[in-house]
């Protein structure tokens, strides 16, 4: 593979960047594969580069629907933390987050991570008593997580309002400054050059229609719109879709999906320095490198497969971040848009074995699933190799809905008294 | 004179109404109606701004919402500017202030034209392959130089004066776009006597008749027959027309959104007006005639000032009487640009050449060219142009090679044919189709009850989009149940049929070129960078987008998209519709964030719930908390008190004489029915059937699957009424709760439910002075111990007007509340307080509740519990029946992990320096010196300074905390480590004499 | 005893709205929140002498009183002249369910000719003469609240919400009004 | 914004008026404290979360109070039909599987038979 460097670009652009290859083969599928891994976003083509980066399986084909991170890796916020409440939480994102901070290197593509801070606002005594136990649980674990006096957190976000007067004031914020954003399709493309390179075949426009499996019960290949092609194992990843690609092999999934609304502004120059995030009004927002403000918006109430949803959504989060930030009421939204996430009761992800032999799925990220990439990719790839959870994750096995040993950050935030 | 080259008796607008405005500080004169872009090209400016990436000067090239290039800031005051708006919609008013954009230090020099210089190197996609090393660079050095370089306008500091407003509408039919086919369809639709809203982008009605002089409609010039149609239409009661109004969204089941810009074009506007005003709109039907765009050609420096779109040219002559240069060259793929230069022509300007890439111009065109004298130079195309800041000559060369020649000129009109503007037909979800014959796509299988008409559904000739209009218009109003009027009928007639069009780069600018051809101005994407991006392995669309951002600039591909495909389509040798189309996204064009929130702001961005009491309690010098959405009386200081002062002495106080709290909030819901016992036993985990009128219980509500939901105190008013009150913020979600399981589970129960909350004032009245306050206020009701037990209930009158008074406590003393209907609360307070004062008593706040309630051990649902725990955890296991089979929870409840030892449980944790107070939140271990990650065995839930007890008291939740009473744990600070010893919960009066005091 | 305690409104003083739309708190009243089967209504109907509407989005009135169809098993009764409801209700002697509201829900008055679009800025309803007439009423929202619209009159609207959001069901109100009336 | 009608309204009227419900047809079993691990599972958790048709539940928690059915295409999010609680399963025909096809004219009784009493 053509190392990319400053040096390379420069050779290239003497001669008009001609010399460019493929950042990755398109090749027609083999007959059979060690691994097939369904869907082409972060995680699926992480975890096919951790499968022949870490542990030698190379005989691996990514199959996607459509194109390559076309799903919610190429549709969401792109906000990057670990400073969640849980152990199995903790664990995970921050097994992500390490991974996050040397992407670029691993991969020879610069993803673009910005760790300018993620900021939890908090509005009222019940929002610090629950990211005070956030900022404790985290420090106990290694995580860093600060708590901030509304002042410090202006100093940090100066276009905030913290002014007594506002209908929610500010009394506090949770900061983690290796939080942060990254650029997303840079690293669907990452990881597709960087599997390809080491072998591991990406195959889009292929649709997955069927699981076939053997009299053993375990699968043997999947039925796509290219035809059949065989695998001894099958890895599921296809956010959005899991629920239909997991009925195929008659398994169901404590899965809802629902689409999740985000919108840009017109590109400004710099005025927004980190990611401010505030639960209590639902606002999500950070400055993208082309100046657009980026700013998550809530999910629809009801079940959907369609990439669109309601304006109430969007208004309603405009009506928060106008709040927080009053400058902006002159600010155009320039496109909105919106993505599907799968959603577990406790809004924890589910990663492990299945009921069905050599049938292995990662699904239910809800609205984490773009800050977990590496790290899911990267346990994901353990799971398929061994047949069993990396300790990391192995709290996320689908077997704690029926025992109960559910992991509800949700709840964890509990309600107003 | 507003401008040199305005010209006499050209144009619709007055000379003598005129309004001045300045442009990066050099005043300029206007004429009412004019835009930016036409006011300054009538002064022969050109030079507007600077594009994204490369910094080049780039001028005015359209004459509409699709302008990539000439992007101003326009300022009536400091608070009052906008950035990135475009100047060909942007009405001048008098005093307008307007300024240049991503530029430094002027637009004529900007240090960022280096980029241009440097572009090799920024080829598409370049900062994925590098700024890699050394790795703190990145977010140090590279990503803040590349964030300041791009970004156009500058984002407002001030808050925004105006205000906003907001409509929800609705109608039978809605009509986009009021251009000939829109106002056909319309007025069909309004004879026919159909509910109709039809809005336009433009200040006046008319789409492409501002331009095209040569239509004639029922014998009428076409532009003054579109005015009279919008005020027919307006004059009829079922009609609603609104012009500066652009339907932004489609969304689902025929929901459009619309903004209209009420006060951007006025010098004085009254302040009452808002600003934009936020239709939104429920449609029957819908009928999109939105038209269509002209696209630019792609060759080597087709972005100079002075380069701009055939239409545009002929709109700022017509409709503008501005001449957009004295020697014009005009380059076309296609026969509309034709008459651009004809009607130039006529208007006095030199037209150099109508240089054509066909070999077979338009019969029509080519001989009015010949009659008018225009040069046609057929089979050649334009292959470079010249001028620093101002075109000022283009080469032309036969095409397939040979000399190039070059034509001096000060203005190039190019048209590469037209796009259809299915934009809103997309966001409907509808499907396009790709017509190979005329290389266009159009609206094809539909999603919604909608119908496109006129240019954007790909129809050609006036006459047919007259016609396609009222039958649209007849079709739909029909399809509502409206067929009253007549046949509307009208005729058209205009000079030439177009033909011809091409997508993609022309000559010059091909494969293997390194030319910039640029593609997509604002963002700097030439052909050569579409190349690139497929030569990289960037097959679909929507990659080749994301990976040269063609498309995605604040005109959002208006212009570039159709060409980005088709250089594409070439580079992969596969036909147009296989490599798709980007998917359409609202907003058609940018939207601003006030006229979305409209009224949400302020005191209306989300209302602040106040208790009866609120006024007296501000009165008293309440600090007030956000709970949900009430304001709570958190504690009282009075002058030189500190919160913890306040604290101290409120919660001395209610121990030692008593304290009136407003307990308001709390929720309550009214169980009604003779089956209402019956329906508790369901929802609580408590038995019901056992408490006897007149008496109360604490009941705890679980979800099904085991843990605790809400708690609350539960009175039994009668057989077949209870009085249920909630916790303040769970009130809405439990009353939705119960109504889910008794109207779907539990439907053949004979119970209502009915929300209370807000009926009652609720006065808590705790401590050992609560009788003797409240006694004498008292009628009907037997206040002694023996008559009146703790958690009793009572109807009766208090202040002479109906009461419920609860004997009940939250405090571990004797205590009521008192219930009164809410708008007497501030009286029956005052008469409260009027004998509570002078027995020492105090008003307190939610803070000293709290430690109150903490010093006995009485939980609080949200807080001491968090959505995980199961009452066996908070134990209270004596509050959870074991004779019932059923309740909503119980199987939840025996699940594996529910029942396992070494779950969370709750437990009192005293430190063992009593002056040191834990801080809530803060995590619980038993070995201090263990490695991160450390492990935690619960947290602190609650923690106070007990003023009562003389020291700091907490609860927590703890892993196997009731095996660990007396062990010492540990609570690790990031200063110190603070040792801990498990205890009961209960911290005060362990007996519970008191209540009963 | 003590003395009888005065009652104080919620909007107590308020005023706003345009020349198009006045928008005024409503005087005190009497309200009921009843729930009960169709076999209850005709006792019921007698009780309270009127007959109560079993069509959606419907209502009776007589002598100041009202009676709003608010779901198939319930409705919102409103008795201007302040008389006991709970009282009659009792009288019916059939299964049903009757609670006083009288204090939990406060009343906004929105009359003119343009009292529609003033309710229009934050209510999603159809307010259109032929979907919403004289005599409609429906619970819906307005804005971010709920709230109990009925229309009493041609240009007379009357807006019930919970008295603690009426604060801001009144500043709504009176900004649709001031824009409405534009 | 959808457009809902409410069987009880008679009326379609804005999904600002409405809460939705979760997966219909869905009966809270009558022995719910005897039911196995597994079953409480499949009974609380697994969801069959369908891309296409679904059933499910809307209360019109901001008009009528009611709670009842609705048909809908996860797809293209148009509504097949609503109605009431407690009426049984409908068949969309075309869209349905042809299995829940009712077997006798006499759909009712089919029904009642085939799904029991419904959420």
């Amino acid at each position: 593979m053509r190392k990319y460097s400053v040096f390379a670009v420069a050779r290239e652009a003497m001669r008009g960047h001609k010399g460019w290859e493929p950042q990755w083969a398109s090749p027609e599928p083999r007959k059979e594969y060690d691994v097939i891994i369904v869907g082409g976003g972060g995680h699926g083509l992480g975890a096919a580069y951790y499968l022949a980066k870490e542990h030698g399986i190379t005989n691996v084909a990514v199959i996607e629907k459509g194109w390559l991170g076309g799903g919610n890796t190429g549709r969401n916020t792109t906000i990057i933390r670990s400073n969640y409440l849980y152990d199995e939480s903790m664990d995970i994102y921050e097994h992500s987050l390490k991974l996050w901070e040397g992407l670029s290197q691993d991969l020879n593509y610069n993803v673009m991570y910005s760790p300018r801070g993620v900021m939890m606002l908090s509005h009222n005594v019940h929002d610090k008593q629950s990211f005070q136990r956030h900022v404790h649980a985290n420090r106990l674990h290694g995580i860093d997580n600060e708590w901030l006096t509304p002042q410090q957190a202006k100093d940090y976000c100066p276009p905030l309002d913290i002014s007594a007067t506002a209908r929610y004031p500010i009394n506090g914020a949770a900061l983690q400054r290796r939080g942060g954003t990254a650029r997303h399709d840079a690293v669907a493309w990452g990881y597709a050059r960087a599997a390809s390179d080491r072998g591991v075949h990406i195959i889009q426009n292929c649709e997955v229609k069927g699981i076939r499996r053997g009299p053993d019960g375990a699968v043997t290949g999947v039925e796509t719109s290219k035809g059949f092609i065989g695998a001894r194992k099958i890895a599921v990843s296809a956010s959005g879709h899991n629920s239909v690609i997991m009925a195929m092999a008659d398994v169901k999934l404590p899965l809802h999906s629902v689409p999740l609304q985000a919108l840009v502004s017109e590109p400004m120059k710099p005025i927004f320095p980190c990611v401010v995030m505030s639960n209590s009004v639902h606002a999500y927002i950070s400055q993208s490198d082309k100046g657009e403000l980026v700013i998550g918006a809530g999910t629809d109430q009801y079940n959907s497969y369609s990439q669109t949803g309601g304006l109430q959504i969007i208004t309603h989060t405009l009506d928060a971040i106008c709040e927080l930030f009053p400058m902006f009421r002159r600010v155009k939204m320039m496109r909105q848009w919106g993505g599907i996430t799968d959603n577990t009761p406790d809004r924890s992800a589910i990663q492990g074995v299945t009921p069905v032999q050599n049938l292995f799925v990662n699904c239910g990220w809800g609205t984490g699933g773009f800050k977990a990439t590496p790290g899911s990719a990267h346990l994901f790839a353990h799971l398929i190799a061994k047949g069993e959870p990396h300790k990391l994750a192995s709290g996320l096995t689908l077997d704690r809905f029926r025992t109960g040993r559910l992991i509800d950050e949700a709840a964890a935030a509990a309600v107003a008294h | 004179m507003s401008g040199a080259n305005r010209i006499a008796g050209q144009g619709r607008l007055t000379p003598a109404r005129t309004a001045r405005f300045t442009f990066d500080g050099k005043t300029f004169d206007a004429l009412e109606g004019d835009t930016v872009a036409s006011a300054l090209l009538a002064n022969g400016v050109h030079l507007v701004g600077r594009s994204f990436k490369y910094h080049r000067p780039r001028g005015i090239l359209s004459a509409g919402p699709e302008e990539p290039n000439a992007l101003v800031d326009v300022s009536r005051d400091a608070a009052r500017r906008q950035p990135n708006v475009r100047a060909p919609v942007q009405e001048v008013f008098d005093g307008m202030k307007v300024e240049s954009q991503n530029r430094f230090p002027s637009l004529a020099f900007d240090i960022g034209g280096i980029n241009n210089l440097m572009s090799p190197f920024f080829a598409a996609g370049f900062y994925y392959k590098t700024f890699m090393w050394p790795k703190a660079a990145w977010e140090k050095l590279y990503e803040p130089f590349i964030r300041k370089a791009a970004g156009l306008g500058v984002a407002p500091t001030e808050e925004d004066p105006d205000h906003y407003a907001s409509r929800y509408a609705y109608c039978d039919v809605l009509v986009a776009g009021a251009g000939v086919a829109g106002l056909s369809a319309a007025l069909a639709a309004a004879e026919a006597g159909a509910r109709v809203i039809l809005v336009d982008e433009q200040p006046e009605v008319g789409g492409a008749l501002h331009y095209d002089l040569s239509v004639k409609i029922d014998g009428q010039n076409g532009y003054d027959w579109a005015q009279a149609t919008a005020a027919k239409l307006k004059a009829m009661e079922n009609v609603t027309v609104l012009t500066r109004t652009t339907a932004f969204g489609y969304y689902n089941h025929n929901f459009v959104g619309l903004v209209e810009r009420v006060t951007d074009h006025l010098a004085r506007p009254d302040r009452k007006l808002p600003r934009e005003r936020l239709w939104q709109v429920r449609a029957k039907r819908v009928i999109l005639a939105t038209g269509s765009i002209e696209r630019h050609m792609v060759f080597a420096n087709n972005d100079r000032p002075g380069i701009m779109l055939a239409s545009a040219a002929r709109t700022y002559l017509n409709h503008f009487g501005v001449a957009v240069g004295r020697k014009v060259g005009v380059y076309t793929a296609n026969d509309s640009a034709y008459e651009a230069a004809f009607d130039l022509k006529r208007a006095g300007v030199t037209v150099a050449a109508i240089v054509d890439n066909r070999e077979k111009p338009g019969e029509g065109v080519l001989a009015e060219a010949r009659k008018l004298g225009i040069e046609v130079l057929a089979g050649h195309s334009v292959v470079d142009t010249k001028g620093k800041l101002r075109v000022s000559s283009m080469s032309v060369a036969r095409n397939g090679g040979g000399s190039a020649r070059s034509i001096p000129i000060d203005a190039l009109l190019m048209s590469a044919g037209w796009t259809p503007s299915v934009h809103l037909f997309s966001q409907s979800r509808g499907k396009v189709a790709y017509d190979a014959a005329t290389g266009r796509f159009l609206p094809g299988t539909y999603a919604q009850d909608c119908l496109s008409v006129g240019s954007c559904n790909g129809t050609d000739g006036l006459q047919a989009t007259i016609e396609e209009g009222l039958a649209a218009g007849e079709l739909m109003a029909r399809a509502t149940g409206h067929e009253g009027g007549g046949k509307v009928e009208l005729s058209g007639e205009n000079a030439f049929e177009w033909t011809g069009g091409m997508a993609g780069s022309g000559e010059g600018a091909g494969v293997d070129t390194t030319v910039k051809a640029f593609v997509d101005f604002q963002n700097d994407v030439c052909a050569k960078d579409i190349r690139l991006a497929v030569r990289e392995g960037m097959h679909s669309i929507e990659h080749i987008k994301r990976f040269t951002t063609n498309g995605m600039a604040t005109d959002q591909g208006k212009l570039s998209n159709i060409h980005g495909l088709a250089i594409a389509s070439e580079v992969l040798n596969r036909e147009i519709p296989k490599i798709g189309l980007t998917t359409f996204r609202a907003p058609y064009t940018p939207v601003t964030f006030g006229a979305l929130i409209s009224h949400s702001r302020g005191d209306l961005f989300d209302p602040a719930r106040k208790t009866p009491m609120h006024a007296w309690e501000e009165a008293h010098g309440a600090v007030f908390e956000d709970v949900g959405n009430w304001k709570r009386a958190w504690y009282y200081p009075r002058s030189g008190e500190t919160m913890h002062d306040a604290v101290n002495r409120e919660c001395r106080t209610v121990r030692s004489a008593a304290g009136v709290f407003d307990a308001s909030t709390l929720g309550k819901i009214e169980v009604v029915g003779p089956d209402a016992a019956e329906f508790m036993n369901l929802m609580y985990t408590n038995g019901w059937d056992t408490l006897k009128p007149g008496r109360c219980r604490y009941g705890i509500m679980l979800r099904e699957d085991g843990f605790i939901y809400d708690d609350g105190v539960v009175g039994r008013l009668s057989e077949d009424r209870f009085h249920v009150t909630t916790t303040t913020g769970g009130a809405p979600r439990v009353m939705h709760h119960m109504e889910d399981y008794l109207q779907t589970e539990f439907p053949h129960l004979k119970v209502w439910l009915t929300s209370t909350t807000e009926q009652w004032a609720v006065i808590a009245v705790q401590g050992p002075k609560a009788r003797e306050i409240l006694e004498p206020l008292v009628e009907g009701i037997d206040m002694s111990n023996e008559a009146f037990p703790h958690m009793s209930v009572r109807e009766g009158k208090f202040c002479g007007v109906p009461t419920r008074l609860f004997r009940m406590s939250f405090t571990g003393e004797a205590g009521y509340e008192v219930n009164v209907p809410a708008d007497y609360g501030e009286a029956v307070w005052e008469a409260i307080w009027a004998r509570a004062e002078p027995l020492g008593a105090c008003a307190y706040g939610t803070e000293t509740m709290h430690v109150l309630r903490a010093e006995k051990g009485y939980i609080i649902v949200g807080q001491d519990t968090d959505g995980t725990v199961t009452p066996y955890d908070a134990s209270l296991a004596w509050a959870v029946s074991k004779k019932k089979t059923d309740f909503v929870g119980i199987r939840g409840l025996k699940r594996p992990d529910l029942v396992k030892e070494g779950r969370k449980q709750l437990v009192g944790l005293l430190t063992k320096d009593p002056k040191v107070v834990l801080e809530e939140g803060a995590q619980i271990v038993a070995d201090p010196n263990e490695p991160k990650p450390m492990t935690m065995l619960g947290h602190v839930t609650s923690s106070y300074w007990s003023e009562n007890c003389g020291r700091s008291i907490a609860m927590a939740l703890v892993a196997g905390g009731q095996a660990r009473m007396g062990q010492t744990l540990y609570v690790p600070m990031p200063d110190r480590t603070i040792a801990v010893e498990v205890s009961d919960m209960v911290f005060v009066d362990k007996e519970g004499g008191r209540l009963n005091g | 005893m003590a003395d009888h305690a005065l009652r104080k409104a919620p909007l107590a003083g308020r005023h706003g709205g345009s020349a198009g739309a006045r928008v005024t708190p409503a005087a005190p009243a009497t309200r009921l929140s009843l729930r009960a089967g169709a076999d209850a209504l005709g006792a019921l109907s007698a009780a309270f002498g009127l007959t109560l509407p079993t069509r959606p989005k419907t209502s009776a009135s007589a002598g100041g009183r009202h009676a709003l169809w608010l779901g198939p098993d319930e409705w919102l009764l409103i008795d201007e002249n302040e008389a006991d409801l709970m009282a009659l209700a009792a009288g019916a002697g059939v299964l049903h369910s009757a609670v006083d509201v009288s204090h939990r829900n406060t009343a906004i008055l929105v009359s003119g000719p343009h009292a529609a679009g003033a309710i229009a800025s934050g209510c999603p309803l159809d307010l259109g003469n032929a979907i919403f007439p004289v005599g409609a009423a429906a619970r819906t929202v307005l804005g971010k609240i709920e709230v109990v619209a009925f229309r009493p009159g041609e240009e007379d609207y009357r807006v019930e919400c919970w008295r603690s959001f009426s604060p801001y069901a009144f500043g709504l109100l009176s900004e649709g009004a001031e824009d409405a009336g534009l | 914004m959808l457009l809902i009608y409410c069987p009880y309204c008679e009326e379609e009227r804005s999904e600002l008026e409405f809460r939705h419900g979760g997966d219909a047809h869905i009966a809270r079993p009558t022995n719910i404290a005897d039911i196995s691990d597994a079953e409480f599972e499949d009974y609380f958790f697994l969801r069959d979360n369908p891309k296409g048709l679904i059933f499910e539940r809307w209360r019109h928690i901001h008009g009528c109070g009611r709670f009842f059915n609705a048909a809908r295409d996860t797809v293209s999010d148009k509504f097949y039909m609503s109605y009431k609680a407690g009426e049984p399963k409908p068949y969309i025909p075309g869209v349905s599987p042809a299995s829940e096809k009712p077997l006798s004219e006499n759909v009712g009784e089919t029904y009642e038979a085939t799904e029991g009493t419904a959420k």
